[in-house]
């Protein structure tokens, strides 16, 4: 086969990934520099779209709220692994987060006054925890659907230049003065197979999540974290990967989620013998405990056999005594998946739901200028990155729900700003001619190889161990095997081969390639997990169960080093990053 | 080079069926109003001649052909009401899927009423 | 009620138990790179009770034929990745479960119709995107807020149906009238309008309402109603499409 | 905000005017005159008396010697004509796919549209029901016998 054609492109800001994040910072960019946003899917069709619930803003709309409170809930839901000038930002900015998406069209909806709605979320407060506060904003139950399309209608506005359908698969970075500066992306083109060279002053990455590591996951099937292993497979580090957010209600085998409105709506928790099973767990509050918490408790009914179904392996959420009307009107999106996917009925049945993988706390470390770190406080000058591939950190060790699209909005704003303003005195480092190599032997090796191992195969292996070992509950010797596994599954992942040999629209090769990323990932998840000998937030140690702030109130900083592995994850070194601490000093997290 | 194969046929519902059956008797009833344009036009050059060529209309095998005209002219124009009920009624997308059958009782109702007549007529 | 939760508990335990069966499976098969025209090919899959043609696809991606190629991305009817035509209509195969279908009979898959097909059941959606580009699909507003604009929630319930489009082209590829030579703006155009027209806070509708008063805008919508039937989100889209039309014949919203 | 309005772009086609609006409402309307028109046709002619049987030059001179039905079939004439080629006229748009000849039919059908409503027109206006030399059998009875 002959070597696939290279295009070559020069641009000021260059933005992989068309989320949320992503065109986002094509707003802000567009506007004022020659601007690419390259993204593997059709821009609408990103997982922001997915998200149900909302966006949190101290707008104080329906009730008074600030963002100081705002501040101090992020701070404690992520079990003070928060950096806390980061959330400050992220909760001061939201207001006008919120307001520059209404001002760009996004139908929110109203109050009686015709204001911006707000509704209530887990973990947000008034007053510092004193009672729940109304602080998300949402157009019924498709923020996330809005906030793409509005989006992506204002970059067709300003005319933003969008490669659909690229795959980003390297980043180059090129030596100058003795330091590894980043130049350009290669992506591959699915339609033709050809391949692409983007220049640019500044990079974004954008790429969102990598929940296909896990089994059971509300992450779509192209959330294989190319970006986030794209950045590690350069030796950047890798922040906070341990913490994985589950959320607790998920639909059973499937994944799909079912949002927090449910249980807000009154739903309960039951397992196998009809128990309401959170009494136990969070006497008070119960079912509406935070979600590390709930998934907590679900796994762990399950564990001791008490779960439902032929194999005993979820809960069941009851909506059954609810009133019809009430199912229908506060809670559409909840009935149509469960009858769509499981049959089921939720006027009259409950639902079986487990705990799905759902949330990157972690990913590429950024400053506040959401400028990528190459070590504790070096900045990459160039590199940017935002939205769930990045780790600011505002999420700490558990993210609260409506945090993340505030996160994309803010973040992805500043990406742009801060990319543009570079961009307009930087000039473009010297991208070598033989960029593209690396990914042309990628592809090559996969295409050519006469391997047996079939991707759907390790995918599934791999996907399966993470899930017995690396989710809810962890100890040493469950991250030990999933480590191992993660190790011959790499060894075999040599031997892969894809019967798809074309050059257009070759899906198969790519998966081949995406399954690379999620092992990489996988491994460093694993790793850190297996480092950070403490429970805090969504990471949950059984062999340490108390949080440990004398020792781990720090964020794991995982680096690739040449060292050869000789036990799996020795060529994984975990360094450790102060958090930032300004008003709020860690305290035990209680409701 | 990419294709556009043919595959199956589209299973859609009253909606299209209607349609197309609106477009086909729309098209029946505009060939036979050419042709019975012309006929009549006859009636300007001779009665003989108007009278031989409406002669033919009498015939058993026009005079069902003229039935089944009827019976598109009856489909076409109900339906033809039905749609612009669509349009022009706010609750006419809501029951065009009732007011399709409703054409289709009406128009039967009539046929029913009208075909043995006719019949008799061209038989009798 | 502890009793009677107890004994849903046990039902549920034996409900579970979802029983698998085969299919079968006729993919409308195209590769650009072999040279040969579209054709029929069939799978025998074993699919569970829960599962979605998608799935299938899937199995026979992952377990038979690497090479056989569709787009998808969130499986669960949100991102509009994968309309296709299964047993005659377009869907979107993440949300059309196998067991809703008539599985004595074979299940045919082939791309939406109207588009010229790139592979397999992928299809080149450029036409589609320039559709919608084309109505100006943004809001065009000349004030420049402190904050907010309000809007009453009755204002906003006039539009909110169309909001909820996700580009899946299901309607469009469904349009008869698109078929026959894809000039036609399509009705996820038109829908896309809507949402902008009967927006209070939007002041471009003159200029859609004059877009789409074109040759090959509203006028060629010959009310078939596949459209709405097609579409996965239960828009309206006819209804939609009246409005527009008497918009246009107003010449305001 | 950053974001700037940009100046919308212009529509897809703009080839001068454009009576799509036109025909559109003008379908709507003749048809639903023509619901009256044709259905008193049909009944009068098919329906009442003799039906069809009844049918021959001397019917159609009594009718037409009426002003009520000679402006009645003009109108039928004219509305029908021009809504059966007006949709035809959809009808080729949407099948013919050769620019050229997708031309050339709509010329024709409306070629075909005027000959015949200037035909019937004149036939309607310069009928006479009592033409000199016809048999008297043949004609209406009012005629003087000649
Ligand atoms: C079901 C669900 C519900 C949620 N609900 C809420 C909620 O209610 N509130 C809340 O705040 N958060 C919620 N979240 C979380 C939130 O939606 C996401 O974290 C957020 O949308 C991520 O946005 P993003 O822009 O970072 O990434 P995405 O929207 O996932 O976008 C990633 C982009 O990167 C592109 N990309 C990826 N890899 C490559 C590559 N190799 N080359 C080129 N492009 C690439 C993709 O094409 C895509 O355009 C929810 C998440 C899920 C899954
Ligand atoms: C009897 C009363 C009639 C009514 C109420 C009527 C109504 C209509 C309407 C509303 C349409 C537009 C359909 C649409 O836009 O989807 C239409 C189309 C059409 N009509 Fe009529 N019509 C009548 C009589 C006729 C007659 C007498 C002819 C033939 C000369 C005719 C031929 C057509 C044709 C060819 C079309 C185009 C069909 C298409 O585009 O699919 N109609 N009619
Ligand atoms: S209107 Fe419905 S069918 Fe059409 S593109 Fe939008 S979501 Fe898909
Ligand atoms: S399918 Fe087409 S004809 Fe009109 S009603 Fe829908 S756009
Ligand atoms: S895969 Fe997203 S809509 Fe089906």
């Amino acid at each position: 086969m002959s070597k696939p054609k290279v295009h070559h492109y020069e641009y000021d800001v260059v933005i992989v990934g068309a989320g949320g994040a992503g065109m986002r910072a094509a707003i802000e960019a567009g506007p004022h520099a020659k601007t690419a946003v390259i993204s593997k899917l059709f821009p609408t069709r990103s997982h922001t779209g997915a998200a149900q619930g909302g966006m949190a803003a101290a707008l104080g709309n329906v009730e008074e709220d600030s963002w100081e409170w705002h501040t101090f809930d992020t701070v404690k839901g992520g079990d003070y692994l928060v950096d806390q000038d980061a959330a400050e930002i992220l909760a001061k900015e939201s207001v006008q987060a919120v307001i520059d998406l209404e001002n760009m069209g996004l139908p929110f909806n109203r109050t009686p006054e015709g204001k911006i709605d707000q509704r209530r979320f887990g973990g947000h407060t008034r007053d510092h925890g004193k009672a729940p506060v109304r602080r998300s904003c949402y157009a019924a139950d498709r923020t996330g659907h809005m906030i793409l399309q509005t989006l992506y209608q204002n970059c067709v506005k300003l005319g933003i230049e969008f490669y659909n359908e690229f795959y980003v698969l390297d980043l180059v970075m090129t030596k100058v003065d003795g330091q590894e500066r980043p130049s350009a992306v290669v992506a591959y083109e699915l339609a033709t197979g050809e391949l692409h060279v983007f220049q640019g002053k500044s990079i974004i990455f954008a790429t969102g999540g990598f929940g296909k590591i896990f089994k059971t996951t509300s992450n779509a099937h192209t959330l294989t974290g190319d970006g986030v292993g794209i950045i590690w497979r350069k030796g950047l580090p890798l922040e906070d990967m341990e913490f994985y957010q589950f959320h607790p209600t998920g639909l059973a085998g499937l994944g799909i989620l079912l949002s927090e409105a449910a249980r807000g709506e009154g739903g309960i928790l039951r397992n196998a013998s009809g128990e309401r099973f959170m009494e136990r767990y969070a006497p008070t509050i119960k079912d509406l405990a935070p979600r590390d918490m709930v998934a907590r408790a679900m796994a762990n009914e399950v564990r001791e056999g008490r779960g439902a179904g032929p194999n005993k392996d979820y809960v069941l959420l009851d909506l059954t005594h609810l009133p019809p009307e009430v199912i229908d009107e506060k809670l559409p999106d909840i009935t149509e998946f469960a009858r769509t996917y499981l049959g089921v009925e939720p006027y009259t049945e409950p639902v079986p739901v487990f705990p799905t993988a759902h949330y990157a706390m972690g990913g590429i470390p950024t400053n506040v200028q959401a400028e990528v770190l190459r070590d504790n406080d070096t900045v990459v000058p160039g590199l940017y990155a935002a939205g769930e591939c990045a780790c600011v950190s505002v999420h700490g060790a558990n993210r609260l729900g409506t945090n993340s699209l505030l996160d994309i909005n803010v973040f992805g704003k500043r990406a742009g700003v801060a990319a543009v303003e570079y961009a307009k005195t930087a000039k473009h480092v010297p991208v070598p001619a033989n960029a593209a190599d690396e990914v042309v032997s990628m592809i090559e090796k996969v295409r050519k190889s006469k391997g047996n191992e079939k991707v759907a195969v390790l995918r599934k292996e791999l996907q399966e161990t993470m899930d017995k070992n690396a989710q809810v509950y962890r100890t040493e010797e469950s991250l030990n095997e999933a480590l191992n596994d993660i190790a011959s599954l790499r060894a075999r992942y040599e031997n892969i081969s894809v019967q798809d040999k074309g050059e257009r629209f070759n899906t198969d090769l790519l998966e081949a390639i995406e399954l690379g990323f999620l092992l990489d990932l996988a491994e460093v998840l694993a790793l850190t997990s297996r480092e950070r000998r403490e429970s805090r937030g969504a990471h949950l140690r059984e062999d340490f169960l108390a949080r440990d702030d004398e020792k781990f109130m720090v964020h794991s900083m995982a680096y690739l080093t040449d060292k050869p592995a000789k036990k799996p994850g020795d060529n994984i070194k975990v360094g450790w990053k102060p958090v930032i601490v300004t008003n709020y000093q860690p305290m035990e997290r209680k409701y | 080079m990419p294709t556009m194969p043919a595959g199956t046929l589209y299973r859609g519902k009253v909606g299209m069926w209607s349609w197309v059956l609106h477009r086909i008797t729309g098209v029946a009833i505009f060939f036979f109003l050419l042709v019975h344009v012309l006929d009549t036009a006859l009636v300007r050059l001779s009665p003989e001649a108007y009278n031989a060529v409406i002669g033919t209309y009498k015939t058993p095998i026009i005079g069902l052909a003229e039935l089944g005209l009827v019976a598109a002219i009856l489909f076409h124009a109900l339906n033809g009401v039905r749609v612009i009920l669509i349009d022009f009624w706010r609750k006419g997308v809501k029951y065009q899927n009732v007011m399709f059958w409703i054409v289709v009782a009406v128009a039967l109702l009539i046929f029913i009423g009208f075909a043995p007549r006719h019949l008799a007529h061209v038989f009798g | 009620m502890a009793t009677a939760v107890a004994t849903k508990g046990t039902e549920f335990e034996q409900m579970g138990a979802v029983p698998t069966f085969q299919v079968t499976l006729f993919v409308r098969r195209f590769n650009p790179e072999d040279g040969q025209e579209a054709r029929w090919e069939d799978f025998d899959v074993q699919v569970h009770g829960t599962d979605r043609v998608l799935d299938a696809l899937h199995k026979i991606k992952w377990e038979m034929d690497g090479s056989l190629t569709f787009r998808r991305s969130c499986a669960h009817g949100v991102c509009g990745s994968d309309a296709m035509r299964i047993n005659g209509r377009n869907r979107l195969a993440c949300k059309t479960l196998i067991k809703d279908l008539d599985i004595t009979q074979p299940i045919y898959v082939e791309p939406i119709k109207g588009l010229n097909v790139e592979k397999d059941l992928v299809v080149d959606m450029n036409p589609f995107y320039q559709a919608y580009r084309d109505i100006n699909p943004f809001l065009i507003a000349s004030d420049k807020p402190e904050k907010e604009r309000l809007q009453s929630a009755e204002q906003h319930s006039k539009f909110e149906d169309t909001t909820k489009c996700i580009l899946c082209a299901a309607c469009t590829t469904s349009c008869p009238v698109f078929w026959t030579d894809g000039q036609y703006f399509g009705p996820a155009a038109i829908v896309n309008a809507h949402r902008f027209i009967f927006d209070s806070r939007d002041e471009g509708a003159e200029l859609r309402i004059d877009i789409l008063n074109d040759k090959e805008g509203v006028w060629r919508c010959r009310t078939t109603f596949n459209c709405t039937e097609a579409c996965p989100r239960g828009i309206e889209v006819t209804k939609a499409i009246a409005e527009v039309k008497q918009a246009i014949l107003r010449g305001k919203p | 905000m950053s974001v700037v309005i940009e100046q919308p772009r212009s529509p897809r086609s703009r080839k001068g005017a454009n009576w799509e609006k036109y025909g559109w409402m003008y379908m709507r309307a003749s048809g639903a005159l023509l619901v009256i028109l044709i259905f008193g046709h049909l009944f009068t002619n098919l329906f009442l008396g003799e039906g069809i049987k009844a049918i021959d030059f001397a019917f159609v001179g009594g009718k037409w010697s009426d002003p009520f039905w000679k402006v009645w079939d003009l109108a039928m004439l004219w509305l029908a004509l021009i809504h059966g080629t007006n949709g035809m006229r959809t009808i080729v748009n949407d099948y013919a796919s050769k620019e050229a000849v997708r031309k050339t039919l709509v010329w024709a059908l409306w070629g075909i549209c005027a000959v015949l409503v200037t035909l019937g027109t004149l036939v309607v206006f310069t009928f006479d029901p009592c033409p000199a030399g016809a048999a008297a059998e043949l004609l209406p009875s009012f005629c003087p016998a000649s």
